[in-house]
Order: structure tokens, then sequence, then C-alpha cells
């Protein structure tokens, strides 16, 4: 049951003279779903960047998925290992369909190489895979519109479809739920949990404290590219340092 | 002795490059458009000036005067021919200009004929002579105002109402328009004295050359576009330092490997080297 | 057919090769090149040279277009090291370099060129139906890509390299391969060129050819394949249409570029696209 | 409206098309230069200087009582404009004579066309030396580069007796070839060639070249250009402080030269073809004649155009027919005066005729010196 899916050790990130993260380590456990929660600009983003791969880490981070170093490896290899984000501010590919979205990511075994993918053209099965994962979210409807246009809830799950569409076996989210309204909010975190319950690994990033605090199994709290305190929510919730960095601002935040 | 002469030919060179490059970014900066006609309004702001000096006489009167006309050509410019189509992707915006380039560089011919005008009584050609060094005084005017012009626009770029929300536009044009700052205003303002600033380089030029041609364009619409790149896009400061350095390249590169490459391939070449090892250009936005 | 229709004929079908070949790159990969007559000649004069040189026309565009690919291969790989706007003035700095370099070649004829390219010995119109065929299954080839699963992700680098390769795609080589075939073909385009003009010289290959191609790709509608074509066919045939105002061409043609992008952003293909949905929607209508 | 606007064009087509096709009483020469484009104010001297000629044939009765109808195109100075150009004028217009005023590359691309239909072709002003070489019916009425620059060579060594100079080359096919020429010749008259710097044709500041160029202290400079581009470069040198000679080519051969270099084209000395002070009556006569009709002073581009009409009509008087074979041998054997003096062709198709050098004193050319010594001007036989 304990078996560690992803490690992540001594991660160290700058941009300019700024230390994004600094020597942050965890392990996230398969089939477990893993909120990690902090200020703004605690780094949280960019954790989720580093582990798909966009972002130059400095020695001696490592990165490890299913005991293979990854640290090396470039984002599209990554993801073929089974590594899947969405991201916070939804980029769907605005040229296409809402279906077609999903199918190019269905696709990714077809697009592996280019050659191959010249002579390829049946599109039927990924088709039907990329029909079923929109039923899953919800989007089955508005399969055959053009992305642009949708409303923010449609795109959302639009992403979340397309992530699926790789087959990963642990999923990033970065902020699934920010600018959904309470009632979608709800329902794409249940999707989620459903999601997750189907085996996936779930490391998901989100300011949507009640939510996560319902869905998550463990919290990671980042301050300033340091990790401040991990284990099981009620117990982090609970740690003076949390309390201190994080809640306070966010108290503030939330205010404003 | 010869190094110090090259350096300072490549200096007026660089500071012409600078004087056309830095509007061109300013409404780079803004817009994200690849302005080829920038070029067109320099080659207009040579015929104005030359036009308004030959019927008058006066350079302190032509210099203003086409620097404001063209600024206002420059604001219908991206009235007419941008604002409709800046949601489009790039190219299209590119190629609009380029082809309204080639429309401004038809009319001149058409309207001022191909062998283009020259100065009745050229001013400014008087020489100073610097240690052995002659300078015309175009070529020290031409620095002299390259200096005064990106000073005093950095200036008020910094301790001005209207240029600091031109700054904050360009930053983050949500943010500026939430502080009440009008965007439309400042783009304006940027193609009006990006334009003006390009119609001075247009007349300073052609009195270095004492000739006003149709195609006298050509060079800048690319070799601004490169200095901006090389500048990094959009940044000012950049764009200053990236002109003066091509302009330099580009005094010493056609003497000493002049047999080898061509002007503008050593700029490119150098554009390119640059580019391969900071994709960002010299200077990055951020 | 006299040699005048022959001729144009032959030009039209080498310029749609061309056109389709900046397609693939620009219409089909979203990387914008502007320098895309530099591999045009690269494959014409390496085709050029081995006519000379005594080798049969096949050999010397198969050569011609390989080596045409294999330069575009080594400029492929700075498009991943820039992007968007630095990577259109790259490679705007590839094809001045290129020029800048075959220039002071003294083997390739320096600024002489290379002349009495030996003939195809096909006869003209035996020429004509050689360079169409070749035409006809580049277009075939380009349908084909289009329609696969190669195609379908380019249409996600074109759209946005970022996401693509979150979701698996390796944007790295499919931009190689955009760029090795793409500029193979341009080779081909090359080859068929010397072959037909039997003459060529540095300034055949210069921005402005560049710039004609691309204008032919985005007025027909970028990524469009029969957009592509329409959009070639009318530019290249509109300086014959318009001989008898020949002072106006030009103008024309700027105004035209402009008018098209400015007015019909998606090219031809698009403005013909959204009268037939005009059409179909008035018909449902009634 | 679109559509109108269609139908209008596609009239004014058919009417230009079949205007031009329709008549048969006159003898047709086609012409091609840059009318548009970078080199609009060669394409435009040169067309004026075509129509002066055709003019004045027609004024004094015509050919063989048909008058010459010239048929002009625009080429933009591309080799790919004037290939369809060339078949157009060869298959549509059937002319008898097709002439180029324009640059190299359009001139050779369609000498080949010509050849191939075996049309006589004559080149103006063009210099490549392989535009006579597409074969036999291919002709050239100004000086091949290689030719000018032995010219330009003797004039430095011997006439002015200068020995260390500086050559500064225009980056093109021009600029190369008279590069070459000079080289070539200047051993024999024992110049030093200190150095040799190139420029590109867009060029009009030369503020390194002039410091480099300096610091050689030459005697003699020879530099090749046009006179947008000389006009700038001379200026710029005598600004620095260079007082030494300074020798051009015909490129310069331009009232527009001294308007642009002013005061600094005073001294400037040239090799060209056309002699302003010639007591010549063709050469006076237009001078005069085409300073009239073009509102500005005749240069070499238009004095080349205009000779090579003068020969195509002669050519055609002398054959007594249109008849291609007969109007090419006609124009083989000419022998005749004309604007740009006295000319022959030899073998291959290249002008025989004496080098005019010309100075620029008190803001005009005039007549400085001649150079007809036959080792110099005998242009190649292949």
């Amino acid at each position: 049951m304990n078996e560690i899916l992803l490690e992540v050790r001594n991660i160290i990130v700058r941009f300019g003279g700024i230390t994004a993260l600094n020597n942050v380590y965890f392990d996230v456990i398969k089939g477990e779903f893993l909120s990690i929660i902090g200020p703004n600009g605690a780094g949280k983003t960019t954790m989720l960047r580093a582990i798909i791969g966009v972002v130059k880490l400095l020695s001696p981070s490592r990165i490890f998925l299913a005991d293979r170093d990854i640290t090396d490896i470039t984002v599209h290899e990554r993801v073929r290992m089974g590594l899947a984000m969405t991201h916070q501010i939804v980029r769907p590919f605005k040229s296409m369909t809402v279906l077609e979205n999903v199918v190019i990511a269905a696709g990714h075994k077809r697009t592996g190489n280019p050659f191959s993918a010249m002579f390829s053209f049946d599109r039927k099965s990924e088709i039907e895979k990329a029909m079923n994962l929109l039923d899953t979210v919800g989007l089955s409807d508005v399969a055959e519109q053009p992305v642009t246009g949708q409303p923010l809830g449609v795109l959302k799950r639009l992403e979340v479809a397309r992530t699926l569409a790789v087959n990963p076996g642990l999923l990033l989210l970065d902020e699934p739920l920010a600018g959904l309204n309470h009632v979608e909010a709800k329902k794409m975190a249940d999707t989620i949990v459903k999601i997750n319950q189907n085996g996936l690994t779930i490391v998901m990033i989100e300011h949507n404290l009640a939510e996560v605090l319902r869905v998550s199994q463990r919290l990671i709290v980042l301050d300033n590219g340091f990790k401040i305190a991990s284990g099981n929510p009620d117990a982090v919730l609970c740690d003076s340092k949390v309390r201190a960095a994080y809640m306070g601002k966010e108290k503030i935040n939330a205010a404003a | 002795m010869l190094y110090l002469e090259l350096l300072l030919q490549g200096l007026i060179q660089g500071s012409m490059y600078a004087i056309i490059a830095v509007g061109l970014t300013l409404v780079y900066g803004l817009l994200r458009i690849l302005h080829v006609a920038h070029a067109g309004l320099f080659a207009l702001g040579g015929y104005v000036g030359l036009l308004i000096f030959n019927e008058t006489g006066s350079l302190i009167l032509a210099m203003p005067l086409a620097a404001a006309l063209v600024g206002l050509v420059g604001m219908a410019v991206y009235r007419l021919c941008y604002q409709p189509i800046l949601d489009r992707p790039p190219y299209v915006a590119l190629i609009a200009s380029i082809g309204l380039f080639i429309a401004m560089e038809e009319l001149f011919r058409l309207i001022f004929g191909p062998y283009g005008l020259t100065y009745k009584n050229p001013p400014l050609q008087a020489y100073v002579n610097l240690f052995g060094i002659h300078i015309r005084a175009a070529e020290l005017c031409m620095v002299g105002a390259s200096i005064t012009l990106l000073g005093v626009l950095s200036y008020l770029a910094q301790n001005t109402r209207i240029g600091v929300a031109c700054r904050a536009t360009v930053e983050d044009p949500e943010m500026a328009a939430s502080f009440g700052i009008d965007a439309i205003k400042v783009r304006y303002l940027n193609f009006f004295i990006g334009s003006a600033l390009a119609a001075l380089a247009g007349i300073f030029v052609s009195l270095l050359s004492n000739l006003v041609e149709p195609t006298m364009g050509g060079v800048p619409s690319y070799k601004a576009l490169a200095i901006i790149v090389l500048g990094g896009l959009g940044n000012v400061k950049g764009t200053l330092i990236a002109s003066l350095v091509i302009g330099i390249v580009e005094a010493f590169g056609t003497i000493y490997i002049g047999n080898l490459l061509d002007r503008d391939a050593i700029a490119f070449a150098f554009l390119i080297i640059v580019l391969m090892i900071r994709p960002q250009g010299l200077f990055a936005e951020k | 057919m006299g040699i005048y229709e022959i001729s144009l004929g032959t030009i039209v079908c080498i310029n749609i090769i061309f056109a389709m070949s900046l397609n693939m790159i620009t219409g089909f990969c979203g990387q914008i090149s502007l320098g895309h007559a530099a591999f045009y000649g690269v494959g014409a004069y390496c085709a050029g040279m081995l006519a000379k040189a005594g080798f049969p026309m096949y050999a010397a565009l198969f050569a011609g277009m390989i080596f045409a690919g294999m330069t575009g291969l080594v400029v492929g790989l700075s498009s991943l090291r820039v992007r968007e706007d630095f990577l259109a003035i790259t490679t705007m700095g590839v094809n001045f370099l290129f020029l800048g370099i075959v220039r002071q070649q003294d083997f390739l004829g320096g600024e002489l060129g290379v002349s009495s390219i030996p003939s195809h010995g096909m006869g003209k119109i035996g020429f004509l139906v050689f360079v169409m065929i070749l035409a006809c299954l580049v277009i075939a080839w380009s349908h084909m890509i289009k329609r696969s699963w190669m195609g379908f992700a380019f249409d996600a680098v074109a759209d946005d390299e970022d996401i693509a390769q979150v979701l698996g795609i390796d944007v790295g080589r499919y931009k190689l391969v955009a760029f090795a075939i793409g500029t193979a073909l341009a080779g081909l385009a090359g080859g068929l060129y010397a072959y037909f003009a039997r003459f060529i010289v540095p300034d055949d290959f210069g921005f402005i050819t560049s710039i004609t191609v691309l204008s032919m790709v985005a007025v027909g509608g970028i990524g469009s394949i029969a957009g592509v074509v329409i959009g070639t066919l009318l530019l290249t045939l509109m300086p014959e249409m318009f001989r008898f105002i020949s002072d106006y061409k030009l103008l024309i043609y700027g105004l035209l570029l402009f008018g098209v992008m400015r007015f019909a952003p998606e090219g031809l293909a698009g403005l013909i696209k959204s009268f037939v949905g005009f059409i179909c929607k008035k018909r449902a209508a009634l | 409206m679109k559509k109108t606007g269609l139908i209008i064009l596609a009239l004014l087509v058919a009417v230009c098309m079949s205007g031009f096709a329709g008549a048969s009483d006159t003898v047709k020469i086609g012409f091609h230069a840059p009318l548009t484009g970078f080199a609009a104010s060669d394409g435009k001297s040169a067309s004026i200087g075509a129509k002066l000629a055709v003019e004045q044939v027609n004024m004094s009765g015509g050919i063989n009582g048909k008058k010459i109808e010239l048929i002009i195109y625009d080429d933009q100075a591309k080799p790919s404009q004037s290939i369809p150009i060339a078949s157009k004028l060869i298959g549509q217009d059937k002319v008898v004579i097709g002439i180029s005023g324009s640059y190299s590359g359009p001139t050779r691309s369609a000498a080949g066309i010509f050849q191939e239909s075996k049309i006589p072709y004559i080149s103006a002003y063009a210099i490549h030396p392989d535009i006579t070489r597409s074969g036999d019916y291919v002709f050239r009425t100004s000086f091949l580069g290689a030719v000018q620059g032995k010219a330009g060579a003797k004039l430095v060594g011997e006439i002015l007796g200068k020995k260390k100079v500086v050559m500064i080359t225009l980056q093109n096919d021009f600029g190369k070839s008279l590069a070459a020429g000079f080289k070539e010749a200047a051993l024999n008259f024992g110049i030093e060639v200190a150095g040799e710097y190139q420029y590109s044709i867009k060029d009009r500041n030369f503020g390194s070249i002039v410091a480099r160029v300096k610091a050689h202290k030459p005697e003699a400079i020879y530099a090749s250009g046009y006179y947008f581009t000389a006009g700038p470069l001379i200026s710029q040198l005598r600004a620095s402080g260079v007082t030494v000679p300074v020798i051009g080519q015909e490129g310069y051969d331009s009232q527009k030269f001294i308007e642009i270099a002013g005061k600094a084209a005073e001294g400037v000395i040239i090799t060209t073809s056309l002699d302003r002070d010639s007591k010549n009556p063709e050469t006076a006569s237009f001078i005069s004649e085409f300073e009239e009709k073009a509102g500005f002073k005749a240069d070499m581009v238009a004095a080349s155009a205009h000779t090579a009409v003068m020969v195509a009509a002669d050519a055609i008087k002398k054959a007594g027919s249109t008849d291609s074979v007969a109007v090419r041998n006609a124009i083989a054997a000419t022998k005749l005066k004309v604007s740009t003096g006295t000319i022959r062709f030899n073998k291959l198709g290249e002008v025989v005729k004496s080098v005019q050098n010309q100075v620029v004193k008190d803001g005009l050319w005039r007549h400085h010196s001649i150079i007809d010594d036959a080792k110099i001007l005998t242009p190649p036989e292949k």
C-alpha cells in the first residue's frame, strides 16, 4: 500500500535573484490525494512546474518517478511516463473543438513519432476514448462546439478531461477550482475525488481551503519557498508555524 | 587613431539607429507589432523635412514641424491600420505593415519622382577637427540629438504622470486601466512619439547623404527590427545599447571582414550569435 | 499555347511548390519564417552547380532538396531556442547571412551568379508538365499531412507549444520535422527555378523574395491548402495583369497586401469560408 | 461593387491586349526597364532615352515607311520578372528586336529567352560578361565592366600619373567586374593597390570606409558606384579631409550626382560613354533634346538606351525586312554614329567604341580626355 510513486528531493529553483524553492523534499504515495497549500508566492505552482519539467532545477535537486530518476528528461517524455498537469489559467487549443482538444491528447501514442504519425489517419478509437472522458467530466453535450466562447467552468473541466486523456498515473492539478462558484467548485472537487478513487494519484494546489480539507488525505505547506509542514490535514492546520505564516496572510487575503 | 575614428563612426551610425529603433520598440512594447511601416514614416520625415527646409531655409523650423506632422501620420496609421487587427495573430499585422510600407515607398516615388530630392543649400555641412578627426556638424548634431531626445524621454517617463502611465500600460495594461489610465491615449502617444523620432532620424540621415529617396526606408525597415530584437523587444534601454553595439560592430566589420560578409550580413550574424546564447535578447524584459 | 503562357504557367507552379513549403512551416506548424528564400536559394545554387558539373537533372534536383533540407534542419534548431517574433527575426537574419555568404564566394559565381545552367532537355512544355506534376504531388502530400495525426499534432504545436508539450507531444521534434520538410520542398522549388531561368544571382533569393512568398501564404489564408494555391496564383499573376499600368503595379501590390490583412485577416480562404457560411445561413433562414 | 470592378478590370485588360496585338503597320521593338522598385530612377531615364530615339526615328520618316512602336514593360530589376516579359514580348507582342534598359540580372535571364527564340536582343547598359555569351543574337551597346575598369586604370596610372590607389568597390556585379578589370590592368600602369574596401548598394553612410581610406594616404581613389551611392561617398570623403583625385565610372554619370555631392563633386573624373562637349551632332542633339523632353539633364543610362534603339532601327532599315536572321546580321555589321560615339560590334556582340572621360567642372560634366587605346578597349571575342 505504501509504495512511493514520486520522490522529490532537495528541489532548488531560482529566478533572477529570488529563490523560489529552497530545498523542498517530499514523497507521494501511490493512490493518495495530496494537496499543497501555502500563501501566494510560496512556490506552489513552481513546485508543480518543476515536477512536470518546465522549470530549470539547480543541483542537488532530484526527482524520481517510480524509482526512476527523471530530473534530466524532457517534459513530453515525463508525460509519456505517466505524469500529467493541468494549468491554473486554462489554455485550450483555440483552433479546435472541445472534442478535438481531448482527442489530440488521447492520441499521444500516435503522435509519439512524427514519421509514423504522417501515415496514421484513423481517429476512431481516440474519439471514442475522448467522448468517454468528456462524459466523465460532464461535457459530452458540448463536445462538437468550438472552445472559444465556452464558459470557464467548461474549460476547467475540459482541462481535466484533456489531461486524463494522456493516461497519467500521477495527476498534478494547479488550482482546478479557482474562478468557479461555490456549486461548480464542489462538483469539480467531487469529480476529482472520483478520479482519485479510480486509482489515480493526485497532487493538487488549491486555495479553496474548505474543499481542500474535504478531499485531501495529506497536506504539504509551503511558505517563501520552504516546506514548513506536512502531514494529515487536521494536524497540519494546528501547527503553529503554519498558522503564523499561512493562515494570517490568508485571512487578510480573504478579507480583501 | 584609426580605431578611435572607427569607434566614433560606429557611435554615429549607432545613434542614428537608436533614434529609429527606440520609436519602434515603444510601439512593440505596447502592441506587440513588428511595425515595418515605421521605416516608411522615417522616409516621410526625410521628405517633409527637406521640403520645409527648401521652402523656408530654416532647419530649426523644419525639424519640429516635420516631426509633429509625421507623428500625426503615425497616429493615423495606428488608428486606421493596426487597431482593428490587434487581436489577430502577429503575422497579420506584420504583413499588413509590410504592404503599407511597400505602398508608401511607391507613393513617394510617384509623387516625388524616382531620382530622390536634395537640399538646396544643405545645412550642417561644416566640419570640426577633433585631434585630426574630421566630424561633420550633421553627425555631431545627430549624436547630440539622440542623447538629448532619449534623455528627455527617459526623464519624462520617470517623472511625469503621462510617462508613468505609459510605463504602467506597457507592463500591465489591465492593471493600468484599473488605475484609470486610458490605454488608448497611451497608444496614440506612443505612436506619436515613435513616429516623430523616426521623422527626425529621416532628416538627419538625409542631411548626412544630402539625398531623400523613395527607398531610403529600406535599410531601417529590417535593421531596426533586428536591433529591437537584440535589445530584448520592448526594452528601451536594451534597444539603445543594441543600436550602439550594432553600429560599432558594423563600423569595424565593414573594414576588417568586409571582404567576407557585407554590412547587413555582419549585423545579422552578430544578432544570430547573440540570440543563440541569449534567446531573450541582450536585455530581457523581466 | 505561346511561350509567354508556358513561362507564366511554369512560374506559377514553381511558386506553388515554394509557397506550399512555407505553409508547412508557418501554416501547419505555426513557426513564422521571414527567411524562406534562403532555402529556395540553397536548392537553386546546389542544383545549378551540380547541373553545370554534368549531373543529370533528377540527381541535381534531389541533391538540392536534401541540401536545403539539411540547412533547414540546422536553422530549425534555432526554433528550439527562440520563439515567435524572435524566431521571425532570426530567420530573417539567416536570409541576410545566406546572401552575404553567397555574394562573396567565387566558386558560386559571387555577384555574377551562376549562368549557362544546362537545359533540362525536356522542352518548354515538357518542363511545364513536369513542374505541374510536382506541384500536384506537393499539394497532395500537404493534404495528406494535414489529415494525418502529424497534421493534428502540428495544429497543437501551432496553437500552443507549452500545452502541446504537457500533453506528451515532442514539440521540438515536430518543429524540426516541419522545418526539414518545408525547407527541402523550398530547395526543390529553387532547383526547378534554376533549371527554368538557367541563370541565378544572389539577389533572386533576398529578403524581398521571402516577403513575397510569405505574402502568398498569408493572402491566400495561412494553413489552408486551397487558399495558398489561390494566393500564389493571384500574387504571381497580378504583376502580369497590371502590366498596362506598370507605374502603379507595386503600389497596388502593397495596398492589396495591406488590404487583405486589414479587412480579411484570415486571407482569401477565410473570406470565402465566411462568404459560404453567410450564404448557407441565408438559405437555412429561407 | 466588387463585381463591377472586376468587369471593368477585365475589359481594360482585354482592350489593352487587343490594342497592342491588332496593329501591324508598325515595327515593334520591345523594351524592358525597372520602372518601379529600387532601380526606378535608371529605368525612368532609360525609357525616356529610348522613347526619344523612337520619336527621332519616326519624325525622320520611320523605317522603310513604317513607324516604330516601342513596347515598354516594367521588370522591377528582377530576373524572375524579366523571363515572362521576354516571353511576352516574343510570344504575344511579336517584337522584331528586344532591348534591355535594365540591370544585369534581368538582362541575362531575358537574353537566354531571346536567344532560344532567335530574336535579336540588345543590352543597353547591363554589364554582366555572360549576357553576350548567351549566343549570337545578343548584343551590348555599353562597355563590359572589365573594359571600363581597364580604362579606369589607364586614366589613373597614365593620364593622371597616380601610382598609389585605394579602391572602394560597390558590392554587386557592376562594381565587382569594374574592380576586376582595374586590378588586371593596374600592374601595366605601375599602380599599387594599397587596399580595397567594399560597400553594399544600400549604404549611404561611409564613415568607417572613409576613415580607413584616409589612413592609407593614397594618391588617388578608384571608387565604383551609382550616383546615389557615389554622391554621399564623395561628399563624405571630402568632408573628412581627403583631397586626392577620385575616379569613378558611368554609374556616376548623372546630373543628380553633382546635385547630391555639391561642391565636393568638383574635380571628380569618370570613365563613361557620353561626352557632354562633343561636337558630334548626334550627341549634341541627343543632349539638348533629352533635356527638353525629360526636364532634367541627360545621363549615361539614357544615352545608352537611346543608342540601343538607334542601333536597332538602323539594323532593321538596313536589313530591309523584319526577318530575324537578316536583322541579326545587320546588327552584327553595324557601323553607326550615335549619341555615345561611333560604334561597331565584335564577334561576340560586344561594342567597340572609345571611352569618354568626363570631369565635374563648375557643377557640370565636362570633357576631360578620351581613351581610344585599342589594346584596352578590345573586348573578349568569346
